[in-house]
């Protein structure tokens, strides 16, 4: 559903992303890793439309679309949890979660937000995802972890068809790790496709049908999970094999 | 700790002092604000008459409307210096066509030709928004630059519109003009004070009731986060900087009302004023924070402070000073704010 | 005998033509004894602020008003509010004729531009190209002058250059710098006409620039026929760096002001215009003036 | 790619408009500021006559002493409103002072009375400056209010201190005064413009070669992360402040020796233009950004504008509005860095 | 070396810290886990200044000491890498390094910076780590890795005595996980205590000496490493067992 075509960019002199060509199928789960710097992030930007490509393109379902903005991408049916999260630190969580999806009623011809409906919904996706975050808290006075629940929360109530995921589980504990591994695959089982990015290799191995490994910009290697292991994995992507 | 909340053994309840209005800046800024008017009613017999609180609230609604848009402009994490010349060429433009329109017979109704005038006077407001909000939000020019650009631009206008003269209201319809905003309802209650109220309400429902308002706070808290979260930023500011230059607008029509004039040097170095009320009243200029009862306390503090040192007949060289220590004295009091919530 | 509480509102408290006005007001309350003198304006010139203070000064309850017209329909409506809460209200300086204030004081600004303007054919009756500086741009006395000027020279060999006049907005150190600009676009400006002292209140920067040209000026090539007569002016006149001043009388106005007012406490009738002259200076009389 | 540099083989070389001056607004609000030149010298033949390039040189130079200072106070994330008012007290105190002294012996050589009233005159700046850094540092206020507040108590001071009449350098001492604020070095170049020359190189050293510049920019870019990893925040804060008020204090002191007069309504308003001038030379108000080169080519920017229209004679109404049309377009120009530059 | 005296933290209603007790000795490396929002980074910023506590007190080398700022942390010989990183975007990787500590020559009265010793001691230290990041790119542009990387860089360089590391493994790849529990080694090797967050139960149970684990505010186990097990932490993270 997804394609890259031979796509590149740079910045300046820094070549974030080195013809990069690879695709992925409805309902798979990709995971994507790669060095630090390597342009995982700078790859899901593209999809998600923060950047455009400096060379090559990409095709949605099949047609070359050009993603110019997060609003073009988020209509595309693509939602993406981001690295640096991109939370409005003076909202509180539920206001996060339902930002730009609020819930309303209506008034004659006003519409007025849902606050206790949305508070409700943002506790329940907490609850659900077995963290310790509460919906009317200012996301400004959260724990790291607790930031990173408000960002995942986010993608639950999308009606999404391709969910990326930039390091989705790296500040959460333990046991949020397990909700969220166990969201990914309710999630494949529900028809949505994910691309997952993560450095924990235990978790990519548990989720992911294929891996794609980066190199300082470079796609090294795309294989069924099945076919590699966490050792070759490792050494794609310290350089220590080239090539797989 | 036995009281504890929706299931989270470490939190307590909130205590009534710790949230809501009593928690925010204009809370403290009201405190000091009750105690500035006790300190003056005891320095002037004349302060507390009714003649002199009508005067107040009357010149404070002056520029509280026009302090209401700001703040809505500080809360996306921009500011707006052209207010005072939009204030000066909207008057114009609605006196130059009621003028104009004194003779002609478009007006089809009684007050018809006045409302056409004030339409044309907030048409012009509307434009300068609207190229504020362009300039800002899709050419993505630092606001600071943009509006003293326009600051620069809208005041020579009102120049040009008048060659330099300024213009007053005439025609049939100036009786109806002044009562629409120099009047006082059932005798008492300036007009303005009635608009300003009316608006404030609508501000403040917009801002917490419904999800633009939502916005316009996400944008100042994080504005990169609500574009990729689908907030249609660039449109939201460009509304807010409008509605930010229709108050302005709107406000300097009422001024040029109960003067009966609209001169072309109207409300020139308001907007520090403006924005200094707006700050005082708690709005943030870095972005997210910020609100209608702020806005207007700010205003109150700022008029009560100028009439309160006439009143009190102090040496006027010294009352410039004066005023800027109450200004920072006003600001420090939110500091006891801090220290209390940790 | 009764007390009574006078207030002189000036346009600009930063303007120092108005300290002098000021002076003469307090001078001349403590002549009379039984008269105190409120100065009190708002810093810069803006007419709504203006309207605020008088308002204040009604509140409290003045026994009467001196004002310096900011803007002209904006006073009437003040004016007229204070001459119903039975308060005498003058007006001086600038005037503001349709209200309902018993009388004015000060120049007939008109006349004090048609003044320049003829001084400036006195000091040199053939002719060229003149430039003026004026201060804010909607100063309706400044207005005037401006006026006066253009029409005593109508019809003469003088023709106004394009640009003129520059508005300083009464900052001293950007009226130089605009002498400095109209004389570098008009190379052969054969007059400059500011019709407020603003650039010869910086009497070095002034200096300065008179220096680049001296003998143009000496010769008067380069004519500098200037409004108003404060002591640096006639200092700068004797030195040299101007032909011509016409002087308000700013110092008299405060004391006529005090004056009319008292006189219509007392139930007199005053004179509606009350004209306090103008000063013509030039370098055979400046020595009077500078004593 | 052949070109990789330090082991990264995804780095290229940067090309040389990547990187340093070339890439930054400034080089590109230089670029605009030297079409607008061509322009004004085809619009005007007098433009660049050699008397009134160095009118320009030297009014540039008069608010470009004070753009340093408050360019500084903009990195580090504040903001000074005052420094108008801190050039008209500075002015004034050292007038007074070297007025006072002209009667008295204290001056033990020659020149001693002039420099006593320089030092009381930047003394006075320093205070000022120490109150605002004092009040933004350690009490926690808001930049903006707290120095519209100074910029009210000081101005009010400078008409305290002179009865509103300003006050006029005189005594013996006067001629070394004008000699050292309105002199011309080699009869030739501004004095005033040899100041400034100095003072933006020692600026640039201090923001790029020492542990105090990086501290200002870090304070700017992440205030909270200067203070956990050991940056005197409060200390630098400030010095900051105090450099900006002694920046305009010095630049009100050479202008009154200029005009040979201080008034007490000397600059008023110009804190706007001179951080406009700031802001256009790249400066930017969200802190962490902002250098010497750019301030000065800002200043320059605005004094170009102001002078050619002068001379292109344009109708002085529509001078103002053109001003702000011209302002607006030079910051339009860095969008297209940009845009070059992804 | 380091001790807690029934040290509490209040945050308006939400109570951050309860009653906190315990020691570490010197040398010795100290595990800290908890769930999301159990108080660990508050615990951090107490040591280091940040908070001060509402109730008790800590001791430092035997003296009680309070900790008001930052600043007199770092003179007792404290430092941390915070879990929001605390770096100055507008500044180069090797400034953010160096910020407080800057190399300088003299010249007469004047001390400027020595640009060049910075750059490539920096680049030294990115090598050691094996970290994919430049030393003279802007820490603004960088890649989430890359950023931590600069963070644990900067302990490198101070003569600390304690260092408190707040997820410092959480955004960075395999392969400079293992360098940064090389480097723990190391400093614990130079008689150095570290106290290490982490959400990695792999990486606490490899370099730590003892774990403490928090529970909502409350310290609910403080254990040598030899006598639980990841299972058992666990439980007590999620509350599935009280206490240990
Ligand atoms: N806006 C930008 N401008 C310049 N360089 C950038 C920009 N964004 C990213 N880079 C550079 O591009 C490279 C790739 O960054 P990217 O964020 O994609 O890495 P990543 O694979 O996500 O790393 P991590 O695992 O640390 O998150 C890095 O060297 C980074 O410094
Ligand atoms: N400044 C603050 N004001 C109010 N509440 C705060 C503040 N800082 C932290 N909190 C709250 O205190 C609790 C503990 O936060 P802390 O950051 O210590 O958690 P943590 O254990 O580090 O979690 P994580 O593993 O997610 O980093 C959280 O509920 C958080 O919301
Ligand atoms: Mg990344
Ligand atoms: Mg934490």
């Amino acid at each position: 559903m997804l394609e890259f075509h031979g796509v590149s960019k740079d910045f300046g002199a820094i070549r974030a992303l080195h013809d990069v060509s690879f695709s992925v199928q409805p309902g798979e789960v990709v995971g994507l890793m790669g060095d630090n710097g390597a342009g995982k992030s700078t790859l899901v930007k593209i999809v998600s439309g923060i950047y455009q490509p400096t060379a090559g393109h990409l095709t949605f379902e099949g047609s070359r679309e050009h993603i110019d903005s997060p609003a073009q991408a988020r209509r595309l049916g693509i939602e993406t949890v981001y690295q640096d999260l991109a939370l409005a630190d003076n909202l509180t969580a539920a206001a996060n979660i339902f930002l730009g999806r609020e819930l309303k009623y209506n008034v004659g011809p006003f519409r007025f937000l849902r606050h206790n409906a949305m508070n409700a919904r943002a506790a329940e996706l907490f609850a659900e995802l077995k963290s310790e975050t509460r919906a009317d808290d200012l996301v400004r006075l959260m724990s790291g972890g607790q930031r990173q629940a408000v960002a995942i929360a986010r993608t639950r109530l999308a009606d999404a068809r391709l969910i990326l995921m930039d390091e989705p589980t790296a500040a959460i504990s333990v046991r949020q790790v397990a909700e969220v591994l166990s969201l990914i695959h309710r999630l494949k089982d529900a028809g949505i496709t994910v691309i997952l990015i993560s450095h924990r290799m235990p978790d990519v191995f548990a989720v992911c049908e294929r891996v794609i490994v980066m190199r300082r910009g470079n796609k090294v290697a795309d294989k069924p999970i099945g076919e590699t292991s966490p050792e070759e994995v490792t050494a794609l992507i310290t350089g220590a094999k080239e090539a797989a | 700790m036995a009281e504890t909340i929706s299931g989270f053994s470490n939190v307590g309840r909130v205590r009534f002092w710790q949230k809501g209005f009593l928690a925010s800046q204009s809370a403290y800024v009201l405190a000091a604000l009750i105690v500035l008017v006790v300190v003056m009613a005891f320095a002037s017999p004349n302060f507390l008459t009714p003649g002199n609180v009508s005067n107040i609230v009357r010149n404070f609604s002056f520029i509280a409307i026009a302090t209401l848009g700001v703040t809505l402009v500080i809360i996306t994490g921009g500011i707006d210096l052209s207010v005072g010349s939009t204030m000066a060429l909207s008057a114009t433009v609605t006196s130059l066509v009621l003028s104009g329109l004194a003779g002609a017979a478009v007006a089809l109704f009684p007050g018809g030709a006045l409302l056409l005038a004030i339409l044309a006077g907030l048409a012009t407001a509307a434009a300068v928004g609207f190229a504020n909000g362009f300039a800002v939000a899709k050419l993505k020019l630092s606001p600071f630059v943009t509006t003293l650009g326009t600051l620069s631009i809208v005041r020579g206008l009102a120049y040009v519109a008048t060659y330099g003269r300024g213009a007053y209201p005439t025609g049939p319809d100036k009786d109806l003009f002044l009562a629409l905003t120099a009047g006082r309802l059932f005798d008492l209650v300036p007009i303005s004070f009635v608009y300003l109220m009316i608006l404030a309400m609508a501000m403040y429902l917009a801002l917490h009731h419904t999800a633009w308002g939502r916005h316009v706070f996400a944008i100042g808290g994080n504005e990169a986060a609500g574009r990729l979260t689908g907030v249609p930023v660039d449109r939201v500011k460009i509304v807010v900087y409008m509605l930010c230059s229709l108050a302005a607008g709107f406000n300097g029509i009422i001024i040029s009302g109960w003067l009966g004039s609209a001169p072309a040097n109207l409300a020139t170095a308001y907007e520090l004023t403006i924005i200094a009320a707006a700050v005082i009243g708690g709005a943030n200029l870095a972005g997210g924070v910020g609100g209608a009862s702020g806005a207007i306390i700010g205003c109150v503090l700022i008029e009560v402070i100028r009439n309160g040192l006439v009143l009190a007949r102090v040496d006027p060289y010294w009352q410039q000073t004066l005023v800027g220590c109450i200004i920072v004295a006003a600001v420090l009091v939110d500091r006891l704010r801090s220290l209390r919530n940790g | 005998q009764e007390t009574y509480r006078f207030a002189v509102v000036p346009k600009a408290m930063n303007n120092p033509f108005f300290d002098l006005t000021r002076d003469g007001c307090m001078a001349r309350a403590e002549e009379l004894g039984n008269v105190e003198c409120i100065y009190l304006g708002p810093v810069e010139h803006e007419a709504a602020t203006q309207a605020q203070i008088v308002e204040d000064l009604i509140t409290q309850g003045v026994d009467g008003l001196a004002i310096s017209v900011s803007d002209t329909a904006a006073a009437t409506t003040v004016i007229n509010r204070a001459v119903e809460q039975g308060i005498a209200v003058i007006t001086f300086d600038s005037d503001a004729a349709d209200s309902q204030r018993t009388a004015y004081v000060g120049t007939n600004n008109k006349e004090f531009g048609v003044a320049l303007g003829e001084l400036l054919l006195e000091i040199k009756p053939e002719g060229g190209t003149y430039g003026m500086i004026s201060g804010g741009a909607a100063a309706p006395n400044l207005a005037e002058r401006v006026e006066g000027v253009r029409e005593a020279l109508a019809g003469s060999e003088w023709t106004e250059v394009p640009g003129s006049p520059t508005f300083s907005n009464d900052d001293i150190a950007l009226a130089v710098q605009q002498a400095a600009d109209l004389k570098t676009a008009n190379p052969d400006l054969g007059a400059i006409v500011p019709v407020g002292g603003w650039p010869m209140f910086a009497p070095d920067g002034w200096r300065n620039f008179v220096d680049g040209f001296k003998a143009d000026v000496d010769s008067k090539a380069l004519a500098l026929v200037v409004a108003d007569t404060l002591p640096v002016q006639l200092e700068l006149l004797s030195e040299g760096y101007a032909h011509g001043l016409v002087g308000q009388r700013p110092h008299e106005m405060g004391v006529v002001a005090m004056d009319t007012l008292l006189a219509i406490k007392n139930g007199e009738t005053v004179d509606e215009i009350i004209y306090t002259g103008l000063d013509r200076v030039t370098a055979e009389n400046v020595d009077e003036f500078l004593n």
